[in-house]
């Protein structure tokens, strides 16, 4: 599998990501966000957390207008697949490529902490790693994940199984207090229409590796290798 | 040529920030304050001085980039 | 010079914080007098902040060197063998009064000069710790302070994108006025490429880089020396804003610039900016520098000569580069979207000249600028000591259970987990054990190789005795690294008092460092670097004695690091020690 | 009774997100914008309708939490 990693200004968790696919089996190439094509035999493009443009004016707002979203875009529309990751989702609801949008959490703190996630569903190229209400312990490190969209949308979502994670405390139940930025529905993670397109606020790429933390975030880039 | 865009939520959407603030108020002793709703504004300076062009700019600026008219409404004044 | 500067009268030399002797001092090192520019320049050079006159013949007294120190005090910040090539660089400093007046902007610039002090000598920034200290809980304050400090600690550090993995909260009426925010950032470096202040090289342009010059923080540095009084909060001038997007631009462009072999000598803008970047760059090489301020790229029209020298605007460094280089330096930059401008060059005439637009604002002799800064042997008396209280003569009010439960129910006592979850503890993805335990461990590059990371001090103990309280902290952050099984390495400090000219409080300094010392010697543990905050008084009441250190330590292998939780049911527990 | 309060950065006060604004609307294609600065605004309901008291509310809130004196001002009008 050959990913492209887009690196904009602000970008930091892009060697995170890049370390969590090599150890999968992948292959990596960091993209500046000023390049206006993919490099050729593209399967994945990661947008990587971090702070795009200090997340000035909105969170992704900035790196969604910048050049290479449009061959991003391109690449969805032909089926390639796209993962999101806290600022990436960020800037796939921003460039429209996802619905919805990222507002201020809850409690308006930055939240960085273990969270338990159920695998809503295991019949995605992302999610194949796992079973279909799987509970896996990954992180979340954000300031602004509360998901919002309005009832419609979510009705859609809903409907058409594009949630991909809810937060969730560690026997799998949904509600409460493990959703600590007030996301509607408990979203942690949604597909576009095509299931080709993943955007998640919680960090699976910092869970890959047992010495620091855990590796229940490991199975979705392995999952994403086999499938490609 | 001075503009100023005010980017406000739109009615109905959460707004987490003036929910926050209300309470803050309320536990420094501030009474009386029944809802704050927080949105943006932008102090522009414009290049030209022609009113109709500032307006195509302002609008393509908000449609743009400032607002996200998901959650967002935009409007703007030239000041005179 | 130009008849818009104010005239140099005692008052203006005065609210320069330059002493009756210090400004004869100047008189006749330069032989006449100083110009406006000039006058702000030995300010900002001889202020305690950049000069440490009170504090330096005591510094001198602490260990320094070992055979793991590549770089002991004095420049940037420390830099320490670990092994395989690798170095690891950490410093902490201060940023007290200007958190007091905004504490998110204070916090956060704090952070961010720090964060520059450590990429500075080359090193990518792994881990950042950060040691605060608030009033009363109770106090109208501290809430504010508290919830905007921290915030601003987090919001610099989670944007740049290094993970903060430890540090300290304590609370303290005599904190109430005077805060004390102490960052702390390590980097890791290859220990052949660690890049420093000193230029070598004659006619070699002078480059400036990052963020423009604004009117921000002008006399900061000054401020920073200056004891608070009722009045501060309306003259006080201009905080600084912080920019991490910047920041994080800035680091990868200058790891970029260093890696392309371009960078002669590197000087990051702190406490009065240029003006104390580009002296040092000049007096550690035993070279002059010009400056043609018009060239310095700013954020406001018609700033003058002394402004320019004087902002504190962040995300700023000075930069001696090959002149071959240029070009490959600029696009690097250019890439980056960071300002780039070459705003002099380097000269044989040992001296610091200053223009714009071509008009001489200020011409001093460059050595003396630093070496003949003031320096003080300030009277000090030693802390009396306490009488020992016998348990037997302490009155209890309460049952134990109820003690036990009012202290596990104070602020000083309870969870620090409120702060830590607001900070990013975790990118980078070689944390293996974030906050909560005695020490942080992060892993060097995928491991096995780790390193840990504490700060501490007990400011009670340091008021009680500060020999006794100052060898406690050096004693309290090696039991933390050795509780995590790493092997301590080296110490950083930050020595924050109140007035010095108080022979009690200057008695405070000397017993702390004496201890500091002492401890530091008999662990072979050395002091890398470090930084003192002084004057943290309001109203004549000073905070408690509070060197706050930082240490660091190394493990092998980061799988075999011990952890504070008990693992099984049934196994025996130790105490070991008195 | 409805209020906004607008505030804004102090002259000379960097403004971080004004400038990341104004380098993106650039690279979008939206040309003669020469400075942008962005500030916060707040919708406030009172509970009041006596035009002394609002304005009393409306300076404690500001300077109890909505503006920091040393890098911003504040201004509120009450509508009419
Ligand atoms: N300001 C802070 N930033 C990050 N971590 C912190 C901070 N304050 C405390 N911690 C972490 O919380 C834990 C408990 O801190 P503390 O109560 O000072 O414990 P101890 O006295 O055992 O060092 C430690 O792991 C420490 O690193």
């Amino acid at each position: 599998m050959k990913s492209a990693v887009i690196l904009f200004p602000g970008s930091n968790r892009e060697r995170d990501v890049a370390n969590a696919l090599r150890r999968a089996g992948g292959a990596v190439e960091i993209v500046w966000h000023g390049e206006s094509e993919l490099p050729t035999g593209t399967d994945l493009v990661v947008l990587p957390g971090g702070f795009s443009y200090g997340d000035y004016l909105r969170c992704g707002a900035i790196a969604a207008r910048s050049p290479v979203m449009d061959a991003v875009r391109a690449h969805a529309e032909r089926g390639g697949k796209v993962l999101g990751i806290c600022n990436g989702f960020q800037i796939l609801v921003e460039s429209g490529l996802l619905p919805g949008i990222l507002t201020r959490n809850r409690d308006l703190r930055f939240i960085c902490r273990e969270q338990h996630l159920k695998v809503e569903r295991a019949d995605t190229a992302f999610t194949k790693g796992y079973a279909a209400g799987q509970v896996i312990e990954v992180c979340v490190a954000h300031g602004e994940g509360n998901y919002f969209a309005d009832p419609e949308t979510v009705a859609r979502l809903e409907g058409d199984g594009r949630v991909a994670f809810r937060y969730c405390d560690a026997d799998g139940s949904v509600g409460g207090l493990s959703n600590r930025n007030g996301s509607i529905n408990d979203i942690a993670g949604i597909y576009s229409e095509n299931l080709n397109v993943l955007g998640m606020m919680p960090h699976p790429e910092n869970l890959v590796d047992a010495a620091v933390g855990g590796t229940d975030g490991a199975a979705l880039f392995s999952g994403l290798a086999k499938a490609a | 040529m001075k503009a100023r865009v005010t980017v406000t939520l739109k009615n109905g959407v959460l707004d987490p920030q003036g929910k926050a603030i209300q309470g803050a108020l309320g536990s420094l002793g501030v009474d009386g304050v029944e809802s704050v709703r927080q949105g943006k504004l932008f102090d522009v300076e414009l290049a030209t001085s022609d009113p109709a062009e500032a307006e195509a700019t302002l609008k393509a600026m908000c449609e743009k980039l400032l607002a996200n008219t998901v959650i967002e409404s935009y409007r703007f004044e030239i000041a005179s | 010079m130009t008849s818009t500067e104010p005239a140099i009268t005692p008052e203006l030399v005065a609210s320069h914080g330059l002493k009756p002797d210090e400004y004869e001092r100047v008189l006749k090192l330069i032989g006449r007098e100083p110009s406006f520019t000039e006058l702000g320049i030995f300010s900002a050079m001889w202020n305690e902040h950049c000069s440490y006159k009170s504090s330096k013949l005591w510094l001198k007294t602490l260990p320094v060197t070992g055979p793991k120190v590549i770089q002991g005090p004095g420049e940037n910040a420390g830099v320490v063998d670990i092994g395989d090539g690798d170095a690891v660089v950490f410093k902490m400093e201060s940023h007290n009064h200007p958190s007091f007046i905004e504490p998110y902007q204070g916090a956060a610039t704090g952070v961010g000069g720090i964060l520059r002090d450590v990429f500075t000598m080359g090193a990518r920034p792994v881990a950042a710790l950060n040691a605060l200290r608030f009033g009363d809980p109770e106090h109208p304050r501290t809430r504010h302070l508290v919830s905007g400090v921290v915030s601003g600690v987090g919001g610099y550090g989670n944007s740049f994108g290094v993970p903060t993995v430890g540090g300290l909260v304590g609370f303290h009426t005599r904190y109430d006025g005077n805060i004390l925010v102490n960052a702390m950032a390590v980097g890791l470096a290859k220990a052949d490429a660690i890049f420093y202040a000193k230029a070598t090289g004659v006619g070699l342009p002078v480059v400036y880089l990052g963020s423009k010059t604004g009117r921000d923080g002008i006399h900061g540095a000054t401020m920073a020396s200056a004891e608070f009084d009722e009045g501060s909060e309306e003259k006080r001038p201009t905080v600084q804003v912080g920019d991490p997007f910047a920041e994080k631009l800035l680091l990868e462009a200058c790891l970029e610039l260093m890696a392309s072999g371009a960078v002669v000598a590197i000087q990051d803008m702190g406490a009065a900016g240029l003006t104390c970047s580009a002296v040092e760059m000049g007096a550690k090489g035993d070279l002059g520098i010009r400056l043609d301020l018009e060239n310095v790229p700013t954020r406001e029209e018609g700033m003058t000569a002394y402004e320019m020298m004087l902002s504190e605007s962040q995300e700023r460094m000075l930069m001696v580069l090959h002149p071959e280089k240029e070009a490959v330096a600029r696009a690097i930059f250019v890439k980056w979207g960071l300002d780039f401008a070459v705003v002099g060059h380097t000269t044989d005439d040992l001296r610091f000249k200053v223009y714009l637009n071509g008009e001489l604002k200020a011409d001093l002799p460059i050595k003396e600028l630093g070496d003949e800064a003031p320096e003080y042997d300030r009277p000090w008396v030693e802390t009396p000591k306490a009488q020992a209280v016998a348990a037997a003569n302490v009155q209890t009010q309460a049952d134990s259970r109820e003690a036990l439960l009012t202290l596990i129910g104070s602020a000083e006592l309870s969870s620090r987990r409120w702060v830590w979850e607001q900070y990013d503890h975790i990118i980078l993805g070689e944390t293996v054990q974030k906050p909560g335990g005695d020490s942080a461990v992060i892993r060097v590059d995928g491991g096995p190789k780790g390193l840990a990371l504490t700060a501490d001090v007990t400011p009670r103990y340091c008021e009680a005795d500060p020999f006794e309280g100052g060898k406690q902290a050096v004693a309290e952050a090696w039991r933390n690294l050795t509780a995590v099984g790493a092997t301590p390495l080296a110490v950083t400090d930050n020595l924050n008092f109140g007035n010095p000219e108080k022979p009690e409080i200057m008695g405070q300094l000397v017993g702390c460092i004496k201890g500091i010392g002492e401890a530091c010697r008999a662990l072979d543990f050395p002091v890398v670097s470090g930084n003192v905050s002084l004057y943290n008084e309001t109203q004549g009441r000073a905070i408690l004695p509070t060197p706050t250190i930082g240490a660091v330590g190394v493990l092998a292998d980061v799988a075999k690091s011990a952890t504070i939780a008990f693992k099984r049911e049934g196994e025996a527990i130790i105490l070991i020690g008195d």
